[in-house]
């Protein structure tokens, strides 16, 4: 089959996928022992699976973030949402409570009401998403910091670490986690119409009133799943250093979140989504995050090369650089 | 009335740092006007531009950067303001535009790090280096200093280098990486890293990766927060320089001794760090667990 | 009153409401010296920002303003400190190369159809990343012209200051107004952020207008670099993080929308004054600690933008 | 072929979208000072072939040359460098910008370098006089409603051509006064030597204005003919390729009505513009609502279905009182609107056609209950079926779809979701002869279903053709109500001229 004759959608899905092989491949020609994988005690071991391990809070991030984007939305605050997520069981635990399910619970809760302040901005005030979700982003820190007193917060709790070191069939539980949060989302949006109303709301907001959809409803709730995704990635944070580290925890994350949802292909404008493809997308960026580490360029160069990946990939994306390359092999060709 | 510009609160060392200015301020009767810059210069200028509009007595400033003070402390002087500097230091050709610089020498603390490990492993050493945030003063000067002390040592070298932004998370991530490109870390003999929280980090990933942090790789590494006693206790870590948030004391000093007419002060008090290691924590250690 | 400038009287009541409630608590506040250091203390956002209100009008957005200002300023002082370089060749060199970075983003953007928020966010991890390739350090500025340039200025009454980059963000004021409404290109900036297709079929050049759109706000982020460097005395590579996040709030503070096609370049003038009068209210205050300051900064964000929200439905409504 | 006078000569010219062969091959002779209309079925390529001659789409072969030389415009600017004016399908004006600055874009006056505001606006005043257009040129395009955007974007191509002028059906949302006028403008265009062409669904107005007719269909030239010699019998089939049903129906009248239950009921009912009215419809009836433009009958179907607030009097729907706080309620409760911005409020655009169809039936059915893919490729194929969508695949994107066939989706999606009470806009805007009989049929039989139906139109003939009951509106309130035999295009007129 050529490529001219695939759909658009399965044209779509192929570059993000083509990008993060391309990646991956570069990083065997850096340190060969790459693809490795090897079981150690059960646990599989080896710099794949760390790729995956590390992408996870990214991951977790870009799914929620898929979806408030595909309403045509934006969501800065996930990274404070993390740290307060963070801030907040480990408080918990400190507070003396042992009971897992409050502590993540607590977790969760606190993500979820940042989700519905967030969205109610957004939705039933009218408010710009990125300024809405900027209030968040600057008070929200403010927020964790000060559960924390500004400290880093260290505690021990066995379940509650497991959220980002413990094991399960052989992975690193993050990466099962993102699994059943993407199953989770991907049942809730394909399985019901939530997908279909998050796309119209997002190809045209007017359009959807006129069909009667009740997008600001639809918009608050984007924006409380958003809210959690931040808040499991927020635990996983804190449970994987065994600290909530309310100053740095999440930060400048967001950017990377709505990066992966970018490179999944979908647009800012809203409309047409994948949380797949924005996964992968969250993969590339650590994939890249870990090509620079092993390539033991000096750390200085780590910002352009992170500029230059990101643009070769935008590229490979667009159709017009297609066309170009087409046009330039053909060039080629009538010359030789 | 002090003015007191503090950087931010990005680190648990920062924080100690602001609350016991605070505290210190407090126990002394002075009323101090604190603002957070967020790690930004230009928050830090436009605070002391309004201190000094808001006519206060002094100013303590812990610089963002090194550079770039020189007109506001003009500024300042002009407004016959003194003006204390803590933490950083600052770059200005014209000592008269400021009291003194309470500050630590960055390039002395890689080189008290870099002397133990030296000693501790008569110079025979593959080092994995964890830089701070690049291009700030003090990744810049530890680095100099470590760097200048193992270039006389023919069997020590640092075989990586990565920034992990001074922070825990960044910190166990990049060590496990570069764990996986050091065929699992076994060759490596020791981990130097520019703050004690990206060695906490790194530490777990050490544990992770099957081998035993303190042992089979030491660790090096500057700040000596809280946290990393526990881990000094437990072995994990080696060393640590110490590098005291406790500022506030010693500024107010010296502002109280200039408002009473004193004005021939050394121009930069040096912060002597101790370096704490497996023999000596201990008493530090009681110390704090106490406070 | 034209109901069409409505945002922007509330925004610029809500900026003296503002200042009237700081001078009224706090003593020193009320004073020009104050307001005056509002300019002084962020004349370099004023122009960071104006040149993002061209891209917002656009329908686009410039997430690289804060490494531009960088870049700038580090490669400013680098040729004075290592080539020996007057300023003047200096200033030149970089808002030349700032304009032709802009208009590399504004070609990518507009010829492969990329969205604007990811091509500027490698932009801007891109001149940032330059900086620190270029110096990792800190490089102090010690040249007579800077501090010439610095010294210049006007004394006011009550010891307020009339100073150079005051003036020229002033002057950058103007001339954006003038681009902005009466000029053509503005009209194609209005149009295009209004509904770029429809534009493209009214016969406005969309590639034109996009790119030098990106290079004007390149430009005046380059400009900003240079008065930021004035402000500091220094290039660093890691100076200005954030700004552009700075620039969006203030943008949009200032009444316009950042889906394009709606706003005042003046709105943006208030945006950031207003950001400035809430630090200033706050240093002033001085016994908020660090996670209390984030919170009533945006605290105060918030209550300013559903007030702005709430006077201007009410406003169109009645 | 082409002689001396000819302005504007396509030859061959072909146009492929991804798996669409938009035209191929068309030949396209346009004379000075001439009025050609451009005719065809709904994506037959009209708004292709004329996108192509102004450089929106590149075109893959064929020649296009204006005076004798072949040109390559790259976009709209260049077209109009070269003396080509065009009014596009939809309305594609700026809705950000003053009415003023919409006329003169690209071509403002200009003093000192500066753009001279005051004369723009003066000279805009002026120029939308000359349609009977008395607005505030200085306030912002999108504080007018469709058709006034559409008067504005036709001043603005008129005023603009030089050599040729193009419009896309341009009276699509007009009522005929408005029609009348711009058709003397044309003409006297014509006089001054300008070349015109015209695309449009209303067969009248062809021969009202046209001298030549040039048909295409499937993006293939039918052929090129005579305007006076052409019966439009032989035009309707050459267009569709085959000969058109009249359809015939019993209007319901008054006394039938009442025998019929009431289904719809307003009763003094008023929103922020509209003065109170009331208005009823039974189950069964088709109510018509007539008017110029601006007279307010958008506004009241905007409040029926509860996009604007009703601030005064009550709504009854099946004897019980309604009140919408937000549309999903006035869908649930059996309501359904086909608005009449299809680009703004009706088409999802990224969206398949599939989707487009299926949303407004899912919606009220609410979000759990998932229609079966395999029933919404069902639903989806039947009415592309019925309502002769042309497209080869109901999972492209609407935005794909030509003007006509996307408003059939847009009717499609109402009728999939079987409201009780319909709504529709202007429903047949820009639809061709073939399927405009074949909707009205459809509309009939859902009426016999029991569906009560309220249609604001400003094309009289349709109103006449299948109202029961006319409701006539003035300035934002009513002024007359017809029914039955009353009903004409005469006493319509009459109504809403004010001489009942
Ligand atoms: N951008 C596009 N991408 C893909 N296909 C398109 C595009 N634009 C038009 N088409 C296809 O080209 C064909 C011709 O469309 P066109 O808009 O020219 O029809 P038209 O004759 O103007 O119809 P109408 O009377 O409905 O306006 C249609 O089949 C349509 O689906
Ligand atoms: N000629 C006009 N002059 C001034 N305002 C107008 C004019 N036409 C429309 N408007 C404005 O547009 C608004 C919308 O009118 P509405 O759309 O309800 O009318 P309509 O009867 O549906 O006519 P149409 O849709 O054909 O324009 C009116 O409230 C009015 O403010
Ligand atoms: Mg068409
Ligand atoms: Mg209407």
């Amino acid at each position: 089959m050529r490529y001219k004759d695939l759909s658009p959608a399965v044209r779509r899905s192929l570059w993000p996928i083509i990008g993060l092989f391309v990646l991956l491949l570069a990083n065997v020609l850096i340190s060969p022992e790459f693809f490795s994988i090897e079981i150690k005690d059960g646990r599989f071991y080896g710099s794949l699976i760390d790729v995956m391990n590390r992408a996870a809070p990214v991951a977790l991030l870009a799914i929620g973030m898929t979806l408030v984007i595909a309403t045509g939305g934006v969501d800065l605050s996930v990274g404070s949402v993390m740290a307060i997520a963070g801030a907040v069981s480990a408080g918990l635990i400190v507070g003396g409570v042992d009971n897992i399910a409050i502590v993540i619970g607590g977790g969760l809760l606190a993500g979820v009401a940042a989700g519905f302040v967030n969205g109610f901005l957004v939705g039933y005030f009218g408010i710009q998403p990125i300024v809405a979700t900027l209030i968040l982003m600057v008070a929200g820190r403010g927020i964790a910091q000060l559960i924390n007193s500004g400290q880093i917060v260290t505690f021990h709790h066995e379940a509650f670490e497991y959220l980002g070191v413990g094991y399960l069939f052989g992975l690193p539980f993050p990466i099962i986690l993102v699994i059943i949060t993407f199953v989770l989302v991907q049942l809730l949006m394909r399985r019901t119409a939530l997908g279909l109303f998050v796309e119209g709301v997002g190809a045209n907001a007017s359009a959807s009133h006129y069909i009667g959809i009740n997008d600001k409803l639809i918009k608050l709730m984007v924006y409380c799943v958003s809210g959690l995704c931040a808040a499991v990635a927020g635990m996983i944070a804190a449970a994987d250093i065994g600290g909530s580290d309310a100053n740095n925890a999440g930060l400048w994350l967001e950017l990377d979140a709505i990066l992966a949802v970018v490179i999944g292909g979908a647009s800012l404008m809203g409309g047409r989504f994948s949380v797949f493809l924005s996964i992968i997308g969250a993969l590339i960026i650590q994939a890249l995050t870990i090509t620079i580490i092993l390539s033991g360029v000096p750390p200085k160069f780590n910002l352009l090369i992170k500029a230059a990946a990101i643009i070769v990939i935008l590229l490979l994306q667009s159709p017009e650089f297609h066309r170009q390359i087409a046009r330039f092999k053909k060039a080629g060709g009538a010359q030789s | 009335t002090v003015g007191f510009s503090q950087v931010g609160s990005e680190s648990g060392w920062r924080t100690t740092f602001s609350e016991s200015v605070k505290a210190e301020a407090d126990k002394r009767g002075i009323d101090l006007k604190f603002s957070d810059a967020q790690q930004k210069q230009e928050n830090q200028i436009k605070a002391i531009r309004s201190f000094i509009a808001q006519g206060v007595d002094a100013i303590v400033v812990a610089p963002v950067v090194e550079t770039g003070w020189r007109p506001v402390l003009m500024e300042a002087r002009r407004a016959r303001i003194p003006v204390v500097i803590v933490d950083r230091n600052v770059a200005v050709n014209n000592d008269q535009l400021y009291v003194t610089r309470i500050a630590p020498n960055f390039v002395d603390e890689g080189r008290k790090a870099a002397n133990w490990l030296m000693d501790a492993t008569d110079g025979q050493c593959d080092i994995v280096e964890l830089q701070g945030t690049v291009g700030s003063s003090a990744a810049i000067g530890r680095m100099e200093g470590f760097n200048e002390v193992i270039g006389k040592y023919e069997g020590a070298k640092i075989v990586r280098s990565q920034t992990a932004e001074f922070t825990r998370a960044k910190g166990k991530e990049v060590m496990e990486s570069i764990l996986k490109a050091e065929g699992g870390g076994k060759e490596l003999c020791a981990l130097w890293t520019h703050n004690d929280e990206m060695a906490l980090g790194a530490i777990q990933a050490i544990r992770e990766a099957g081998l035993k942090p303190g042992e089979d790789i030491l660790v090096v590494s500057v700040d000596a927060v809280d946290d990393i006693f526990s881990a000094l206790k437990a072995g994990d870590v080696n060393a640590s320089v110490e590098m005291s948030p406790h500022l506030g004391g010693p500024a107010f000093d010296v502002i109280e001794a200039y408002l009473d007419g004193k004005r021939d002060f050394e121009k930069w008090m040096v912060m002597d760090g101790r370096i704490f290691t497996q023999e000596n924590y201990q008493d530090e250690y009681e110390l704090r667990k106490s406070q | 009153m034209n109901k069409k400038f409505l945002p922007l009287y509330v925004t610029s009541s809500l900026f003296v409401l503002l200042f009237l409630v700081g001078s009224v608590q706090f003593e020193n506040f009320g004073t020009l010296r104050v307001f005056m250091n509002l300019f002084t203390d962020n004349a370099f956002l004023i122009i960071a920002a104006i040149g993002m209100t061209f891209v917002i009008l656009s329908g686009g957005i410039d997430l690289s303003v804060g490494s531009t200002i960088a870049l700038s300023g580090v490669i400013i002082s680098v040729l004075l400190r290592d080539y020996g370089w007057h300023p003047i060749p200096a200033f030149a060199f970089v808002l030349v190369l700032g304009t032709l970075f802009g208009a590399a983003m504004g070609a990518i953007i507009h010829f492969y159809q990329l969205q604007p928020f990811i091509v500027t966010l490698a932009g801007m991890f891109f001149a940032r990343g330059l900086s620190s390739v270029v110096s990792e350090e800190s490089v102090p500025i010690t040249h007579m012209f800077y501090d010439n340039v610095a010294m210049f200025g006007f004394e006011l009454p009550g010891g307020a200051w009339l100073g150079s980059s005051t003036i020229i963000a002033l002057v950058v004021l103007g001339l954006a107004i003038w681009l902005a409404n009466f000029t053509r290109f503005g009209g194609r900036v209005y149009g295009i952020g209004g509904d770029a297709q429809s534009a493209a079929l009214m016969g406005v050049p969309i590639a034109r207008t996009t790119i030098s759109v990106y290079a004007l706000s390149s430009f005046f982020a380059a400009l900003s670099g240079i008065v930021f460097s004035f402000y500091t005395f220094s290039g660093y590579s890691l100076a200005a993080v954030g700004v552009e996040l700075d620039a969006i709030a203030a943008v949009v503070i200032g009444g316009t929308l950042l889906t394009g096609g709606y706003g005042y370049v003046v709105g943006t003038l208030f945006g950031v004054l207003i950001m400035g009068v809430v630090q200033t209210y706050i240093s002033f205050d001085g016994t908020l600690s660090s996670w209390w300051t984030k919170i009533v900064i945006g605290l105060l964000l918030f209550v300013f933008i559903a007030l702005q929200r709430y006077l201007v439905r009410r406003g169109t409504k009645a | 072929m082409s002689t001396d006078d000819t302005v504007l000569a396509l030859r061959g010219v072909v146009k492929t979208f991804p798996g669409v062969k938009a035209l191929n091959g068309v030949d396209f002779t346009l004379r000075k000072g001439e009025i050609h209309a451009l005719l065809g079925e709904n994506g037959a390529g009209k708004s292709t072939l004329i996108k192509v001659m102004t450089g929106v789409y590149r075109r893959n072969g064929g020649i296009i040359a204006l005076d004798g030389t072949e040109i390559h415009p790259a976009n709209t600017g260049d077209a109009q460098d070269l003396g080509i004016s065009t009014v596009y399908q939809e309305v594609n004006l700026l809705p950000n910008l003053t009415v003023a600055q919409n006329v003169f874009l690209e071509r403002e006056p200009k003093r000192f370098g500066i753009i001279d505001w005051r004369r723009m606006n003066r000279e805009a005043r002026e120029l939308l006089l000359g349609y009977d257009l008395d607005i505030d040129v200085t306030a912002p395009l999108n504080s007018y409603s469709v058709a006034v955007q559409q008067l504005i974007a036709i001043a603005r191509g008129v005023s603009m051509s030089a050599k040729v002028l193009i419009l896309d059906e341009p009276t699509a949302s007009l009522d005929a006064e408005e029609v009348a006028s711009l058709f003397n403008i044309m003409r006297d265009l014509r006089d001054r030597g300008i070349g015109i062409v015209f695309v449009t669904h209303f067969l009248d107005q062809v021969y009202a204005v046209c001298d030549r007719i040039t048909i295409l269909r499937n993006g293939t030239l039918v052929g090129e003919y005579e305007a006076a010699t052409l019966s439009q019998q032989d035009l309707v089939s050459h267009m569709l390729g085959k000969e058109l049903e009249k359809a015939v129906h019993e209007k319901v009248g008054q006394a039938e009505a009442q025998t019929r239950e009431t289904l719809f009921e307003l009763n003094q009912g008023s929103s922020d513009v509209l003065e109170p009215l009331d208005i009823s419809v039974c189950a069964g009836q088709v109510v018509g609502l007539a008017g110029l433009l601006g007279s307010g009958r958008t506004e009241l179907c905007k409040l029926v279905f509860g996009v604007d607030e009703l601030s005064q009097g009550d709504a009854k729907l099946n004897n019980q009182s309604i009140r919408f706080s937000n549309t999903r309620q006035a869908v649930v409760a059996g309501l359904g609107l086909c608005p009449e911005d299809r680009k703004k409020d009706g088409i999802l655009g990224p969206m398949s056609i599939r989707e487009n169809m299926i949303m407004a039936l899912q919606n009220k059915r609410g979000w759990w209950r998932y229609i079966p893919m395999k029933k919404q490729r069902e639903l989806a194929e039947h009415y592309v079926k019925v309502l002769k969508i042309a497209t080869s695949d109901i999972e492209k994107p609407i935005n794909q779809l030509s003007g006509g066939n996307q408003q059939k989706v847009i009717l499609a999606r109402w009728l999939a979701a079987e409201p009780k009470l319909m709504l529709l806009d202007e429903p047949t805007r820009g639809i061709d002869v073939g399927a405009h009989a074949e909707i009205i049929q459809l509309i009939r039989k859902l009426c016999d279903d029991g569906l009560g139906l309220l249609v604001a139109s400003s094309e009289l003939e349709e109103l006449v053709e299948f109202a029961d009951k006319v409701v006539v509106m003035r300035d934002r309130r009513k002024v007359a109500e017809l029914s039955g035999s009353d009903i004409s295009q005469q006493t319509i007129m009459q109504a809403i001229a004010g001489q009942s």
